[in-house]
């Protein structure tokens, strides 16, 4: 029934928007105004209040006839972390403002959480806002909603941040209060990445290229409008990105032979002559690894698909980090002399990152991230010790502490 | 190629009926106070719950199931460490004699009332020739010496290191190029126990002299029904490795909950969560990579032997799931210290067992180099 | 000078006593007497108050003789863990009545510390002390040296007991106050495993032998002469016995292809049917590690020969445990179903252990012990990542506690 | 055999004098800003400390003391990824020299004025053949084709992927059974410096157009110099990366202790600290196989060739201490986390040092081999 909807939806639209004739930016937008953008939203904000499921027909059939996509890997922060965050914590005012050009791919997000203080211990984020004089007090954690006209002033230094460089807006998580515990001080920002005082700066990796970016915020003045959820109600909301961000790992289909393992079986099948018995054991292990880890990947999007998630989605982004990094060093075992061959150190700002591009050094030296980017390989096993495995907590000091009297 | 790799409800079912038929009959210490082969188990398991005929056609008074289905079973009973002949009898013979279409026999064991075991050493891997694959679609005749010949229908020659052929009422025994039954308690038929690692999956040395034999298949029929019986058996063998690493890791996590030191539950601790976290991980991928096996042959036609992409699956299943059967048990030992490593506590049957499958169906290195044939990464 | 000294005080010594025609145990009597026993140890306790470093001249001179010696492998706790234990903490009457028969091996020595709760935290064990009442208050932890005449009634259980069932004597640690923390509420003692009440039970291991035992102290009476060290101070003179336990590891010269890889290297050899090369990298493997494990052990022993300890020992312990079990679960892996053959399941009680004989199975099965026996790997990380490395200690709740009051 | 592994006294100022000096001239920010070879620290260690003959005679200018002496060095060098071509011109090229008793260019190389770099793969393993060891007191003649062949005193051919002759004076040339030594400036050699992942150790192809050579050796005891050359190399190399190792062991400990995150140290989360635990071990362990292939060697005569005990320890200690310090360096990376993945950190430095020094004098796996036949362990 929903599907036959969708259809006949899809199809009018395509009648009175001709994919060939009218201008991309305005094809979409009548698209995310037609609620065909993600059909599970609210009416009104692209979507048609239909289940999630139902979104791959509708994709399809646009594809099918030619229509331009919003180019989802272009903004993958936004469209996976930022809009449902928007949609959760966003007033109505900010959620009409903001969703319509992420979604277009006019606006693009970028995501200040991590700090140089702040790494695996993310609730620790020291850039502080602080509430104008005007409007009130900006340590008082249950101001809430009360003073509505105010500003904040933000001061701190973020890092990692991909894409700051071409945001136009930012998931910022910062403290507000010093004197709660930590966990509690916390408050959640829209960053206006255009304002006075915000800085980005190319954050150069071991690579030579610079993926990443700094962001330094000085005396950076927002809106209370922009920001989402209450005063010291930040961590709930940064959770809600976060969460997201772990429902899109281990989501893509990989085929036999998919990422770095595939790159080192055609390093094999080619060089007949750098083959001993000794790699060959060693290339069959991760082989099997691979497999191992693809299969878990079937498993996870089989339970996904079935509306129960599970915790295996773990299992792939810790083992696929652990086999990337050791296909990658065994390529440069295979290859000997010829993998020590740069192609470039100079500092780059790549469009898009190939992690299995450029030259063995450059996977190697790249795969090096996999266990560290998006959640260290250790806070994952903590993850996986206390919440699958209900392990004990570890003692902890820092939970019940003012944030400004934690040694650091 | 797609397989659900998931439990359906019916699998399920399944699974809590034996589990709870094997924590009643069955508990360790049942085990240990007698590790040999159970037969009024047998009997409980095979004929009164009526899953040795799991996977043979109804007409012929099985199941009418199939290989998922036994996986299930193995899982359980590597969970238990039961000492019952199930992978030789209910999935190697039977699938053997599917294979054959050697219908007569099927429904001596479709009921479970008897049990048959495929003489050869526990460590013959899939693949008659032993280390190499098949190449696609072909099954090469039954070559590399089993160490019985056939003469006017007698059989001489001696095979070592057969698994579970103790309590085996029927025998399957390859030749170079032809498949035989004989019964066990044939003239000619002579078994020697071996005091196995393995004490719930014991060996026997056989010996044949002049006895007499029934042919059931011989020549290409015959190389793949034995191909495809042991391609069954090691894949059916990584479910049981499954299902036994992940008991051992749950018996880890209650000893790391439950056992104080140092005045907080040794589970706090987080070098031993990590440990945990990375055995989880593990389990999780032998679990994907056995269920995986299952599937893909779960699908097949037995007659036609294994398929490429079910020698691909069987060798991933015994490359991955064996060797983390046996670091499960051993990490289960350790975590349990000192009271791990008593005859007392169930560690070290689990140990034993893991062990012992590592090298049944051939260690895992012998599967990677089948792998290697089979996936177009030549040697050096 | 003590060179010359000693080689003549021996030869004076020959002289008088013919190794051909003296009893074996009269003759090491009068070796003890004589001050040639352990010449470090003061005159009147079989020594001459030397430096330790000369007692190999000693022993080879009687070695070159054809003199009996005392076995020292069979009292191995006696003479490394108890003899300096006594000598430190013992009263001079016990010294005089316990350090000759234990020295001429006429009376065995066990070990009772670890308890079924009190295995990596041996300063738990649980085992109670407790005065007799016309002897005073046994929970009066700093009742010291005043109450000679009492005696103690001794009730608890003990494991992992080498030896216990031929032992004259064991180092008994247990709880005297159970108000105090853990660490302070010890005290240590001598026991008479003659004394009624001392049951020892073989305990049998996953090898289906029983190397060790159960030792059931049941109202047990010792003496407060048989008493080490003060009332309370049961932890430090633990600490001494267990200091000399770590001494003895990692002492014994290794040539290259000892131990378990030597086994493991001989089957390979000795089975070229079942080499594959997949095995034959994984055996190289061992070997190297082997090598560098052994090499270690070189560099462990040249430091102590020249009074320079050092922490490297602990690297032969966890290395070599994890080494014998990779190279014996290999020889299972390379053997296929020939390995699979055990010997004998029946409950024995063996004279001497060899870790490297019986069979391949065994082999494995022993080696599992490696990492659990004379302290985890797991606790030999933490001793090494705090007192080598400085790393800080874990946040600890159970130094500070009453020992009564912790959970268990 | 008997060595000792501890550090003499005179050995214990010697590693001072060339700790301090480096700590003062170059720290780790200056390799970071110019990672290329460094003309000045290269004078400075080689000829005012007098470092770059430190094992040759005295008569011949040099310092007469010996490859411990050198190993000293390379270990400080390891500590702190300096970019001077110690390695090939005060060892390979030195010790192959030594053995060829070539006294006219070894005082040239003593003084540290010239540096010069022997012209093979910086892959290539010791034993001239590549994989296979020489039997016991043999060394076969420089086979398996460098590239490069003799035509009455000129050379041509090419050989890509040579370590440190970007800054080398002399070059030594082998071609199928001879050693030649060229000067780098000579007309008909050409040097094309490669991007190369490790820029302290930068690679260079080089081409010789009937480039005018020296002979300095030829048939069995060119072969055996080269021999002796590599094999003084690979072990060299590996208390360059026993000293890389510990310096990778010394930041993370640094780290653990200064970096905070849940309110305390993250040395006291326990599982890092068992990572620290375990890779003391295997830096300690480093150290010893080092130690021990340096004595081995240090005994030697160089133009004897290596004895079948030198070649075990050299390739022991190639197979053992490459993949410690390549793992030592990715820990290092790794419990820095984001910071030790950015350029400004120096991890990455001895990461690409480790990742490179791994390969070069073949990967551990051909060290491996070697052993095999070395130790008769004989191949499938």
């Amino acid at each position: 029934m929903w599907e036959d909807r969708l259809s006949s939806l899809v199809a009018e639209f395509l009648a009175g928007h001709d994919p060939e004739v009218i201008d991309r930016t305005q094809f979409l937008r009548a698209r995310f105004d037609a609620g065909l953008a993600w059909v599970h939203y609210p009416v009104g904000l692209g979507g048609l209040d239909a289940l999630r499921e139902l979104q791959p027909l509708v994709n399809e059939a646009f594809a099918a006839a030619g229509a331009p996509d919003n180019s989802p890997h272009r903004n993958g922060i936004g469209l996976g972390m930022a809009a449902p965050t928007i949609l959760r914590y966003g007033t109505p005012a900010l959620r009409k403002r903001l969703l319509r050009p992420l979604w277009t791919g006019e606006e693009i997000w970028c995501q200040l959480f991590s700090e140089p203080g702040a790494g695996s211990d993310l609730a620790g984020v020291a850039t502080r806002a602080v509430r104008e004089p005007d409007g009130g007090d900006g340590a008082d954690a249950d101001g809430g909603n009360t003073a509505h006209a105010a500003s904040w002033i933000i001061n701190g230094q973020k890092v990692w941040t991909s894409l700051a460089h071409q945001a136009r807006w930012g998931l910022l998580l910062v403290r507000t209060d010093p004197d709660l515990p930590k966990h509690q001080g916390l408050s959640y920002f829209v960053c206006d990445m255009t304002a006075p005082g915000v800085e980005v700066r190319p954050l150069r990796q071991l690579t030579g290229e610079a993926e990443f970016n700094e962001v330094f915020l000085t005396d950076v003045r927002l809106s209370d409008e922009l920001r989402l959820g209450e005063v010291g109600q930040g961590w709930q909301v940064a959770r809600t990105t976060l969460m997201n961000e772990r429902i899109t790992i281990g989501g893509r289909p990989m085929p036999r032979e998919g990422g770095m393992i595939g790159v080192l079986a055609e390093a094999w099948r080619h060089r007949p002559d750098r083959r001993t018995p000794g790699l060959h054991d060693e290339l069959l292990r991760l082989w099997v690894r691979a497999e191992a880890v693809r299969l878990t990947g079937m498993l996870v999007r089989q339970q996904l698909a079935a509306g129960d998630p599970g915790p295996e989605g773990s299992v792939v982004k810790l083992a696929y980090a652990t086999l990337t990094q050791a296909a990658s060093s065994l390529e440069l075992e295979l290859l000997g002399a010829d993998g020590l061959r740069y192609d470039d150190w100079s500092l780059r700002r790549p469009d898009r990152v190939d992690m299995l591009g450029r030259t063995p050094g450059y996977r190697y030296l790249r795969a090096r991230g996999n266990s560290i980017e998006g959640g260290t390989s250790e806070i994952l096993r903590n993850i996986i010790a206390e919440r699958v495995l209900g392990l004990p907590a570890e003692p902890r000091a820092d939970r019940h502490t003012a944030w400004k009297d934690l040694p650091r | 190629m797609s397989v659900d790799l998931r439990y359906s409800e019916v699998e399920g079912e399944l699974r809590d009926n034996v589990r709870a038929m094997l924590a009643a009959r069955c508990p360790w210490p049942t085990v240990l106070a007698n590790p040999d082969p159970d037969p009024a188990l047998w009997s409980l398991l095979a004929t009164e719950m009526g899953l040795a005929g799991l996977a043979v056609p109804e007409r012929l008074g099985g199941g009418g199931a199939g290989l998922r289905e036994n996986a299930i079973v193995c899982e359980e009973l590597g969970r238990t460490v039961a000492p019952v002949p199930y992978l030789a009898s209910a999935v190697v013979a039977t699938q053997t004699l599917l294979a054959c279409t050697a219908q007569r026999w099927l429904t001596q064991l479709a009921d479970g009332s008897r049990r048959a075991a495929l003489v050869v050493p526990i460590d013959t891997p899939p693949g008659p020739s032993g280390v190499r694959p098949a190449a696609t679609g072909s099954h090469p005749g039954i070559a590399g010496g089993v160490g019985v010949r056939a003469d006017e229908h007698r059989l001489t020659g001696t095979v070592p290191g057969v698994a579970d052929a103790a309590t085996a009422d029927l025998l399957l025994v390859p030749t170079r190029d032809e498949l035989w039954i004989v019964e066990a308690t044939a003239v000619g038929v002579s078994r020697s126990p071996v005091v196995s690692l393995d004490q719930t999956r014991p060996l026997v040395d056989l010996t044949f002299d002049a006895a007499p034999a029934y042919r059931i298949a011989a020549g290409r029929p015959a190389g793949a029904a034995l191909h495809w019986g042991l391609t069954a058996g090691a894949v059916l063998l990584a479910a049981e490795q499954y299902g036994l690493a992940q008991w051992c890791l749950e018996a880890a996590v209650d000893q790391l909950k439950s056992r104080y030191q140092f005045g907080r539950p040794i589970g706090a601790f987080q070098a031993l969560k990590h440990r945990l976290a990375d055995a989880w991980v593990e389990v999780t991928q032998a679990r994907a990579v056995s269920r995986y096996a299952v599937g893909v042959l779960a699908d097949a036609d037995p007659s036609a032997g294994p398929s490429t992409e079910a020698q691909v699956a069987a060798a991933l299943a015994q490359a991955h799931c064996g060797p983390i059967a046996v670091r499960l048990a051993e990490e289960c030992v350790q975590l349990y210290g000192g009271i791990g490593f008593t005859w007392e506590h169930p560690a070290h049957l689990y140990l034993k067992r893991a062990r012992t499958a590592a090298v049944a169906f051939g260690a895992a290195d012998r599967h990677r180099s089948a792998l290697a044939g089979l996936v177009d990464l030549p040697p050096a």
